[in-house]
Formats: structure tokens, sequence, C-alpha cells
């Protein structure tokens, strides 16, 4: 690659090192702008001295000779080097009053500023780097006491919360599906409890009247609800086959006894 | 790198008041204790570990944190009387569950009140759990036995509890008519349904309460 | 408030030297700085954390451990000369490429930077895993989002980063000043069409990245 290189025409001292300057990667620039930062090193001038011109130039001349060695460079090298082209044309023509726009002075003043730019933020990434790093020059506390978290549960209710909870309460009971008084109403299900256990010992047979309970035959209200039930409970304990039950005549006494097995 | 004062020869050990620094920055790194043994190693050559550990214990005596020496080893310990620091307390406010300012509430509109009255008013059983946090809050207490067979023991609300509900006494709760109005119980009643029976029973358990 | 013992009353903060030695033990037990607030919230009430930090410093000077200000935080960490004796305690950190720490400076410099910033101080695209492997070691953060069209989000940088290159604060970061002065942190939009192709570009690639 060298040699290749020799062979192609070289006039300055300044294009020779930015030919040199293919010898590296082109992988390994950043892009046209730290190519171009490192084209201008070779001008060994302040970045703010900077001849824009110079480095277009070689800039310039970077990309042909990439071409002649048929290295492919990224669109945007060839982006840059058009703009650079145009920038140089700029410079090289006096000032067209009637052109809009900035200046070439402007434009080569701004890639100057962009190079500059660049360098101290490199400069000041070194700086960086370079300072006493955690870990590796100083060092936090090895052995940390974790802070012990007591974790203290405050139950809140507020007065609202307490007459809401009793509203709630007392507002179930009034919903209650069985609006009638619960005290006159023995329902089939406790009958069929209680007929249950006590038939166990009825092996003659037994008026149904004589198996309500007591308290139940006083009120008519619950009079005639005991005795429903009851009735319902014989009725349902026949169907199982648990007892038998016998009526003389309409209105006449109900009779049960418990069946043989 | 020296850490040098002038007149020290490549070989000679660091003066005492730099292994003391040194010894310093070694165990405050060090995620375990470290032993005489370890910290010589680690100490440039010639270092008298034990003098640099006793004038560095005595440089933390009565400060926040202390040298102190953990079987063979030595660490830095926070100073014991200042342990509570270390610990974060947390208060966490949290809701009372239902179950429990229903039974709150019953206690404070029927006390005193049986264990087996609360469950007949909420309609299922309540918890141990339950009143044992009121109990620990502070809020329910056990009253006087109730004389009926069984001499069952019964519940009423406490200062503590009147003093945060903002409740001169427990009389101040407002009445089920207050609370219609005020439209917490706007759940009108269904049709056909009978004046609570329980009303009066209410009224009277109540006023049982304040007779004394 | 006074401090002194013999009429301190129940609620009266510690005396200084308490408050010190308080602040010292924290400090001590924590590997990551404490902020002010933080102490402030753990100490008694009514200590001067501030005075009790300056004072803790001033003890601290040339001992093997100093008391460094990290942000609006504190916490101790070993001297910088005493580095070489903590070989055991030396942690491996990824190397970090080339843009990885320049995209890193421009943050701490430019701060707030947008992504579109970094491209054109860098001049190259930024890739996604520059910034992601930045954000992931917690030196970098978003900010928040440019009052400009597209709206796009900003980088600055964390506590961590301070912690870890032992700065005070952003503000000192080596030669900011030199910088700020000569104009090289200034954003200068280049004249007329600046040779930025990828500015479009760049610009949905940042709205895309923080879509997520």
């Amino acid at each position: 690659m060298a040699e290749t290189f020799d062979d192609t025409p070289i006039l300055t001292v300044e294009a020779r090192l930015a030919a040199e300057a293919l010898i590296v990667d082109v992988d390994g620039f950043e892009g046209p702008l730290d190519l171009l930062l490192m084209l201008s090193r070779t001008q060994k001038v302040d970045l703010r001295r900077i001849s824009v011109l110079q480095l277009a130039e070689q800039y310039l001349l970077f990309v042909n000779q990439a071409k002649d060695l048929r290295i492919e460079l990224a669109a945007d090298y060839l982006v840059m080097a058009a703009w650079l082209a145009y920038l140089k044309s700029r410079l090289l023509l006096p000032p067209d009053p009637t052109e809009d726009g900035p200046s070439a002075e402007d434009m080569a003043a701004h890639l100057a500023f962009q190079l500059e730019r660049l360098q101290a933020m490199r400069e000041a990434a070194a700086q960086l780097m370079a300072r006493d790093q955690k870990g590796r020059d100083f060092f936090a506390r090895g052995a940390p006491e974790t802070v012990v978290r007591l974790r203290q549960v405050r139950h809140t209710a507020t007065l609202l919360d307490l007459m809401q909870a009793y509203a709630r309460i007392r507002t179930r009971d009034e919903f209650r599906p069985f609006v009638m008084d619960r005290h006159h109403v023995f329902t089939m299900e406790q009958a069929l409890d209680r007929m249950r256990g006590l038939i166990g010992y009825a092996g003659e047979w037994t008026d149904l009247a004589s198996y309500l309970p007591p308290g139940w035959d006083g009120h008519p209200m619950r009079r005639r609800s005991a005795t429903a039930a009851h009735f319902a409970a014989v009725l349902e304990l026949a169907k199982r086959g648990q007892i038998e039950l016998r009526q003389g005549e309409t209105f006449a006494p109900i009779e049960i006894r418990r069946r043989e097995t | 790198m020296t850490q040098a004062p002038a007149e020290r020869s490549l070989f000679a050990a660091p003066v005492m008041a730099e292994q003391e620094r040194m010894v310093e920055a070694i165990l405050f790194a060090a995620a375990d204790p470290v032993t005489v043994a370890e910290l010589t190693d680690r100490m440039p050559h010639g270092c008298d570990v034990p003098e640099a550990l006793a004038h560095l214990r005595r440089r933390y005596e009565g400060r926040g944190v202390h040298l102190v020496r953990v079987g063979e080893a030595w660490a830095f310990r926070t100073a014991p009387d200042l342990g509570f620091l270390m610990q974060k307390e947390a208060v966490e406010t949290r809701k009372l569950s239902r179950a429990a300012i229903e039974t709150l509430a019953i206690v404070a509109y029927h006390q005193p009140v049986t264990r087996a009255e609360i469950e007949e008013i909420r309609g299922v059983a309540v918890s141990r759990g339950t009143i044992d946090q009121l109990l620990e809050l502070d809020w329910i207490r056990f009253g006087r036995r109730r004389m009926t067979p069984g001499r069952p023991v019964t519940f009423v609300v406490t200062e503590a509890f009147l003093d945060h509900f903002g409740l001169e006494s427990a009389r101040d709760l407002p009445g089920l008519k207050e609370l219609r109005q005020a439209g917490l119980l706007d759940n009108r009643p269904g049709p056909g349904a009978a004046p609570d029976p329980d009303e009066d029973d209410a009224a009277s358990g109540q006023s049982e309460l304040f007779e004394d």
C-alpha cells in the first residue's frame, strides 16, 4: 500500500503527511470531522490560526488518494469532500456581493470552531479520565451498615369511617329479606332438624300436633307457622321413607310413626 | 508513588502518622475485619501495624465510630450509643379493616357489649384477631362482666378512642336518625319494611351504658 | 436554641460535638453519599447538619479517610494517595470506548445536552449502545426535555458520576471555566447549511430511542 502511495505525485510536505494518514485504517476515524482534526495537526499551529483553505486541500487530497487506492469511503466523507470543495472555491474567489447566505469566511470560521471544540472535548475527556476514580484510586466504605428499617404500622380510622361502618350494619338489618318478624317464623328446615331427632323414639302412632315445640302453640301466628313447618317436614320425611303418616278423615289429627327398617 | 516526608529513604518504613493513615484507609475500605497479619502484608515493608492500630484506636475513642477488635481482626464499627441512628422508623398508616371498624362501631354504639352481642349485630363471627387489634390500639377495653349466665365479659370504648375520634363522650356519637339525615343511611329500607325491632334494644343498651 | 448541656431541655438539639459524632456514624456506615436532607431526617430534631459536616470535614483533613461532598450529598472516601494499598478492593471497570468517554465528557461539560448536539460536536452519529452504556453505569441520566420543536430529551450527569470522579459538583469539572471563557461550550449553530446531513436522521433516531 505504501509503495502505491509513493508512486502518486506528492507536492508538499503537508500533503505527504496527509497521505501518511492513509496508512491509518479509514475505519479508525470517527467520521470526517475526526479526520479533519487529525489532518489539522499537520499544520502544527494553534487550531485558532489554522488555515481552513489548506485543510480543505489536505482533505480533498486524502479523498482523491483514497479513490486512487480504491478505498471505499463512507458517504459522509464524500459529502464533506463536496462541501469542502465548495468552500475552497468560495474562499479562493473574491466574494460575490449578490450572493445570499453566509460568507465563505463565516463557514471556514465555523469549521475551525468545530475542530477546536472537538479537540477541547477530547482534552476534557482525557482530563476527566485522568482523575482519581472511585474503586481505583479512592474507595467507599467496604462494610456498609445497612439501615434497619423498623416498620411501624399505624392504623387509622376517622369518625366518618366509624359512622359509615355502623350505618352499614344497621342498613343491612333493615334490608333483611324477611320483612316479617323472624320471631314468629318457624322454618321447615328447623322443623326437619327437630323431627329427625324426635322420630327415633316414636314407635307408636302419634299426633303431629304433639310434636310442636313448646312456646309455639299459644300465639296464633306462631302456631300456624310451626304447624305448617312441621307438616312440610313430615311430608319430606315420609317421602324419604323414614316415617309413615296417616289421617283418619278431613281435619282429623295427622298421625305419624317411625317406619320400621 | 512516594508518600513521603523528605528524609525518607527508599526502603525505610513510612512515619507512624502515615502508617496510621494507611491502616485507617485499609480498614475503612475492607469488606471484612482485617487481621494484623494481612495489614502487615498489605502495608509497606517495615511498618509497625500493632502500634499504628493502637494509635488509631485512641484517635477514634469517643468518636461516632470506634476501632474494635473482632477475634484476631480489626474493624470500624458504629459507636454503640449511636446504634439508634442506624434504624429508620417508617411509620406506615393503614386503614382499619372493615371487620375491625364495624366491631369498633358496635362497641361504641352499644357498649357495654359482649362478644356474642357483637356477633349477633354484625351477623358474622368476630375473630379473636379483630378484638385483639382493637384492644392493642387501645380503642376498646374490657368492661364489667355481664350479670347473666356465663358472666361474659363486655367491651367498652376507651379514652383513647374518644381522643382519636374527637369525641367528648360516646354519647356524642350521632344516632341513626342523624346518620340518615347526614346521608350516611341513604339506603332506604325496602318496601314494607317494618320498623327495626332492634332500634329500641339499641337505645336501651346505650342508655344502660350511660347510667354509671 | 441553646446547646449548652446544663440547661438542655428534653427537646433541645444535642451539642455540636455530639451532632458531629452522629453525622460521622451515619456517613461511615453508608457506602453511598447521604444527602443533607436525609442526614437531617435521621438526626434528632434541631440539629445543624451543615455545621456538623463542616466540623467533621476539618477533622478528617489529611487523614487516611476524607469527608467529601458529592453534589448535595456527603460521603467518606479513602484518601486518593493511598489507593495503592487497596488493590484487593479495586474493581475492574469495563474499558470505555473512545466514543463513550467523549460522549460522557460532552454530557458533563455541555449539560443539559441533546443527542443531536452530542452528534454535532463529535461530528458522527452517537450509537444507541454508547448512550445505553453510560445510562447503565448510572453516569448519565435523562434531563428535562428541551422546549424546542420535537421536544428532544436532554442528558445530564448523575451524582454517581460526580462520586466516581471525585467531583463536588459539575461546576468543578477540570478546565470548565477556561472552556467557557473560550466560548467552546457555546451552542453555536453553523452558518447557513451546516455540513451535517445526518441532522434529520439524528433527530428521528432520538425520538425513536425515547418512545419506549
